[in-house]
């Protein structure tokens, strides 16, 4: 599986899915700078974390009118799969690829911390090798991060199961302390309707090596490498 | 031409800054104050359009990035002597 | 453009922050009156902020060099080998003024200039620390403060994308006029990589790049050399304003442009701005410089000469390219959609030569300006409340009715409770290196492609160096040595971040000399080089200054970062030791000060050989696999330090230990002294905990077991305290937020 | 009674976010676009003040809080209908 990492100005998470899809995942990929609009040669492509463009208008505006955003439809339908983590995240909202807006953080704080994630959809791409109502653990760092969606979209989301993750306690408990940023209905990370685009605001490439205080993160990566050799379903789709 | 452009949270969606300015407000003696909104202007100075067009080419730009219309409102406003 | 430059006279000279002497020493050196441009140099470059001019003769006497020192004092920053083709780079900077002055953007700048310093090295920063202090916690201006800060620090570290490894907060009423605010950073750099802030080869262009210059902080250095009085609201548009994204881009951009080898020297614009950099680019190199300043990118309308020399915009840089090849800077830079403009050439006449639109402005031997500020050695006496401080002995207070109380008040008291909030507003991993978050005596970064990892921290406890300025700065040294011992590692270099008062008064400048001796035994002691360092002096309000504060950064070596430790016990039935000699005082201890408020008395024996062994004893024992944990004794005694490594882990855990009985049990507790280390052993390692104690000679013995919800000290086999330790995880968790929102 | 305080940044002060947003607006072609500040609206509505102790009690809270006066500037706008 060919795996793409973009990289805008102002974006740090990419060196850190690199290091973890080349050194401990021994996948192929290479970085894709944010004018590259031919994407034919990736599987999946990252959206790291950061502050593209400074995020100084709102967290991923100006990245999500950026030239390799505006080429992700065509991937996608072309059978491509896009995670979004953190800042990227916030691009794919800003972009319509994803429903929603992501807002400041309730506490009005930057938030670098571990969180515990409820796995809520466990038939995507990115969670097929986990269990539904499986509990993980990945650190988030984000200042915006409060999901947010008016009640239909919010209603949408639960029809079309898109809700991937919740943030929980240890035990998998929905609740206030538990949620970091005062995220809508607790929601960490969703899928658009083809389940193709994940965009979540946890960092699992910071959990994906037990230096670093877990592997958890690696899951999402093992489904997706998993759901490839198995049978390459979803890239037909 | 000179524009005006104001961005607020849309009515109903929580402003957890303005709540919070209004809670410190509160605590320096300001009791008076019912509801307080925070959102953002932004001054734009353009070249060369006259109002209407420029007008339209504004609501472009606000459409496009400068608003967030799943959370967001925006207003133009022309500034006088512009 | 000069013709209406203002008349330079003495006068105006003195409101350049220049003495009557200074100025007559100018014209002496130059052999004319100072145009209005070269005046402002001159006042920029021998303040005390770039000249050192009331510290260089002191600052001689610390030891910089080591067989493992690249680059000592006088650089950017410091640079020691790490083995292989590796180095590391480190320093630590002020930003007290500005930061008292715009609490957000002041912080935030200051860390953007820490990073700058190690990015001209030729360094990818890997980590930054922040030492703080900050006036009475409860009152509601040093929350702002502290607020503001923070939010500083977060955003522009953050942004950048550099985490955070560690640092202090502390408190205490003198800091309430005049917070500090001191950011360390840490770099990783090929040493075939490594560039200096050097002019060299005439016929060079001299290239500006980053942002464009705009009326900021012009004044900043001359600022940051003057003391607050009713007259600093009047200084307040000085302030710069951060611009992370930007200084993210021209990391990249720089450390690309250097990959090409085609950049000679490069050296940031900071305090100062361009008057620094073209005057001590080639002062370095035995060269000069000539700039056309009307090249220079400008963010404002109708910039003087004297304006554009002085800004200090952020997110800028000086750097000489090698003749032919300045394209290759230039696309680069185009890349990452950065200005980069030359802007002048290096020359061979040692004279740096401004001009605007062809005008000679300013024409100044760069020696004349970087060298040559005069050196003073003011006078120096020991202050007359030394007497009164000393004389002080807390043994004549009452004991302690409670310490399980007493215990409890500690570790909820600001300077002791957990920094959670501050560090949790910080990106701490990004990089994803750390293997040891703040929150443990030391943060903790592996290098990627080899088995090593560094150790990082700040430490300075500022009522000891009250107290006693020679043996409180030598403890301040010998903490961060110890926080880095119990980490596993050995220190390599030290940066020191002098804060302290006004240098014009005797007091002060004795309590300054004092420090230096001290860190300087210290240093030699425990064989640590200095190889940087800033000096903060001024830090006075309406003359009360802050504690002699000399902040200590350092950085050590695990070799092997599976070797690595943390402060927190994490098995019950471990056995505990304390490590290290018994002496110590309530005098400027944390308990004095919660319980009565008092800050007096003397200081704890420091004995630096005996403490050379036990970190070495530690880190020993660390390495051979025999402890689960060790944790510094500081603020608070043994006691607290026994009760952070209760609750400072992933999961709370009790202890019970067991001391001799002693006439002031308070003492015993909570006194505080050099050298000690708590460490938690399975017991099944005892014996070869012994063996190894034996074989390095130092005091130590075994004074409990780890397990239980309670922590129970009993003394003589009284029980003294004991308290659940629930109940002090929620002290210490809630105290720093308690006292500041 | 209802207000609008327009806190924008002093001039000569970078405003960072007016750069970034201008660079990105001629990224999407609105070359037009000569410059461009972007600062907060607050919006307020306040209990029971007729316009002129208001406006006094405006000006208050923005030297206290609402405006940073190292290096922000506000105005107020009473609005119609208030
Ligand atoms: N301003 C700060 N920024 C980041 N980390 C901090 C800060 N202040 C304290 N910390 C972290 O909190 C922990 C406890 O700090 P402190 O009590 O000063 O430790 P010590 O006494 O061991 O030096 C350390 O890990 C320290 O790095
Ligand atoms: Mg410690």
């Amino acid at each position: 599986m060919k795996f793409g990492v973009v990289v805008f100005p102002g974006t740090w998470s990419d060196c850190d899915f690199h290091y973890v899809i080349s050194e401990v995942l021994h996948q192929p990929v290479s970085y894709v700078w944010h004018r590259e609009t031919n994407l034919a040669d990736f599987d999946c492509l990252v959206l790291p974390g950061g502050f593209s463009y400074g995020d100084y208008l709102r967290a991923g505006a100006v990245a999500g009118r950026s030239p390799v955003v505006e080429a992700l439809p065509d991937f996608v339908a072309r059978g491509g799969v896009v995670l979004g983590s953190c800042n990227g995240f916030q691009i794919l909202c800003e972009a319509k690829l994803l429903p929603g807006a992501l807002m400041r953080n309730e506490c009005l704080q930057y938030r670098c911390q571990s969180t515990y994630l409820r796995v809520e959809n466990a038939e995507t791409p990115f969670t097929r090798a986990l269990r539904p109502g499986q509990v993980l653990r990945m650190p988030i760092s984000h200042g915006e991060g409060k999901f947010y969606a008016d009640w239909e979209t919010l209603r949408a989301l639960k029809d079309k199961h898109q809700i991937v993750f919740r943030y929980c306690t240890e035990d998998g408990r929905l609740a206030k302390e538990a949620n970091p940023n005062g995220s809508l209905d607790h929601i960490a990370g969703l899928v658009n309707e083809d389940g193709t685009v994940l965009g979540m605001m946890p960092h699992p490439e910071r959990a994906a090596e037990n230096a670093m205080g877990g592997t958890d993160g690696l899951l999402i990566f093992h489904s997706l490498l998993g759901s490839l050799v198995e049978d390459g379903s979803f890239l037909k789709r | 031409m000179k524009a005006r452009v104001l961005v607020r949270l849309k009515p109903g969606i929580l402003d957890v800054q303005g709540a919070s300015v209004k809670r410190a407000l509160a605590g320096l003696g300001f009791t008076e104050v019912r509801d307080i909104r925070i959102g953002k202007v932004i001054d734009l100075e353009l070249d060369g359009l006259d109002a209407a067009a420029a007008r339209q080419r504004i609501d472009e730009m606000c459409a496009r990035l400068l608003a967030n219309p799943v959370i967001e409102d925006f207003t133009v406003e022309s500034l006088p002597g512009s | 453009m000069p013709g209406v430059e203002p008349k330079v006279t003495q006068e105006l000279a003195l409101t350049h922050g220049l003495t009557a002497e200074e100025y007559d020493r100018i014209i002496r050196r130059i052999g004319r009156e100072p145009t209005f441009t070269e005046l402002g140099l001159f006042s920029a470059l021998w303040s005390e902020h770039c000249a050192y001019k009331h510290s260089r003769i002191f600052l001689r006497g610390l030891p910089s060099q080591a067989p493992h020192v690249l680059q000592g004092p006088g650089e950017n920053a410091g640079i020691v080998d790490l083995g292989g083709d590796l180095a590391l780079t480190f320093k630590i900077e002020s930003h007290n003024h500005p930061s008292f002055i715009e609490p957000f953007q002041g912080a935030a700048t200051g860390v953007g200039g820490i990073l700058r310093d190690i990015f001209t090295m030729g360094a990818r920063p890997i980590a930054i620390l922040d030492s703080l202090r900050f006036g009475a916690p409860e009152d509601p201006k040093t929350r702002r403060l502290i607020d503001g800060v923070v939010s500083g620090i977060s955003w522009y570290g953050n942004c950048f994308g550099v985490p955070n490894l560690g640092g202090e907060v502390n408190f205490g009423p003198e800091y309430a006029g005049n917070p500090l605010v001191n950011a360390m950073a840490v770099g990783l750099v090929r040493k075939d990589r490594i560039l200096r802030a050097r002019a060299e080869g005439p016929g060079n262009p001299v290239l500006y790049v980053g942002a464009k210059t705009g009326r900021d902080g012009i004044h900043g250095a001359t600022m940051a050399s003057a003391t607050f009085d009713e007259g600093a609201e009047e200084r307040r548009p000085t302030v710069q304003v951060g611009d992370p994204f930007t200084e993210k881009l021209l990391l990249e951009a720089c450390l690309e442009a250097m990959q090409t080898g085609a950049i000679v020297g490069i050296q940031d614009m900071g305090a100062a701005g361009l008057a620094c950099a073209c005057s001590e680019m080639p002062a370095r190199a035995g060269t000069g410089m000539e700039v056309e300043l009307s090249r220079v990118p400008q963010r404002e309308l109708g910039m003087t000469p004297y304006e554009i020399m002085l800004s200090e915009s952020q997110e800028r840089m000086l750097l000489v390219a090698a003749r032919g090849r300045e394209a290759e800077v230039r696309r680069v830079f185009a890349k990452w959609e950065l200005d980069a403009v030359e802007i002048g050439t290096v020359t061979d006449d040692g004279v740096l030569r401004a001009r605007m639109r062809g005008e000679v402005v300013a024409e100044v031997p760069v020696t004349a300006l970087a060298d040559e500020a005069p050196i003073y050695e003011r006078p120096t006496v020991r202050p007359d409340w030394q007497d009164a401080l000393e004389a002080f002995d807390p043994l004549t207070l009452p004991d302690a009715a409670a310490p399980g109380r007493a215990l409890l008040a500690l570790m909820g008291s600001p300077t002791i409770a957990s920094k959670e909030w501050v560090y949790r507003q910080y990106d701490q991993q990004v990089g994803i290196n750390t293997l040891v978050l703040p929150g443990s005596d030391a943060g903790v970064l592996r290098i990627k492609g080899t088995p090593m990892a560094v150790a990082l921290t700040t430490d300075c406890n500022a009522r000891f160096v009250y107290l006693d300025p020679r043996r409180g700065a030598a403890m301040a040294v010998a903490e961060a040595a110890r926080n880095l011992a119990v980490s596993g590692a050995r220190p390599l270099g030290l940066t020191d971040c002098l804060n302290f008062g006004s240098p014009e008064r005797p007091e002060i400048l004795w309590q300054f000399k004092e420090a230096v001796a001290g860190i300087a035994e210290a240093c030699r002691a425990l064989e640590i080089p200095v190889v940087g360092g800033n000096v903060s002096f001024y830090n006075e309000t309406l003359g009360q200054a802050i504690l002699p504060t000399p902040v200590i950064g350092m950085a050590g070596l695990i070799e092997d970062a599976e070797c690595r430790c943390t402060q927190w016990f994490k098995e019950p039935g471990d056995r505990v030791a304390l490590l290290g000699p018994d002496a110590v005082s309530l005098g400027g201890s944390e308990y004095l000060w919660t319980l009565h408020r008092t800050l007096a008395g003397r200081l704890a024996p420091l004995d630096l050989d005996l403490e050379r062994t036990a970190q070495e004893a530690c880190r020993a024992a660390i390495e051979a696999g025999l402890v689960r944990s060790a944790h510094d004794c500081s603020e608070g005694g043994l006691t607290v330090a026994v009760a952070e490594a209760c609750v400072s882990g992933p999961a709370t855990i009790g202890a019970e230990i067991g001391l001799p009985a002693a006439p002031r049990p308070d003492l015993a507790l909570f006194g505080e002294g050099p050298s000690r280390i708590v460490v938690s052993v399975p017991a099944d390692a005892s014996r070869a905990l012994e063996a190894l104690m034996a074989e390095f000679a130092i005091p130590w013995r075994w004074i409990g077991v780890v397990g239980g919800e309670r922590l129970d000290v009993r003394m003589g086999g009284e029980l003294a305290v004991s308290v659940p330790v629930m109940q002090i995880a929620r002290e210490w968790r809630n105290g720093f937020e308690r006292h500041v929102s």
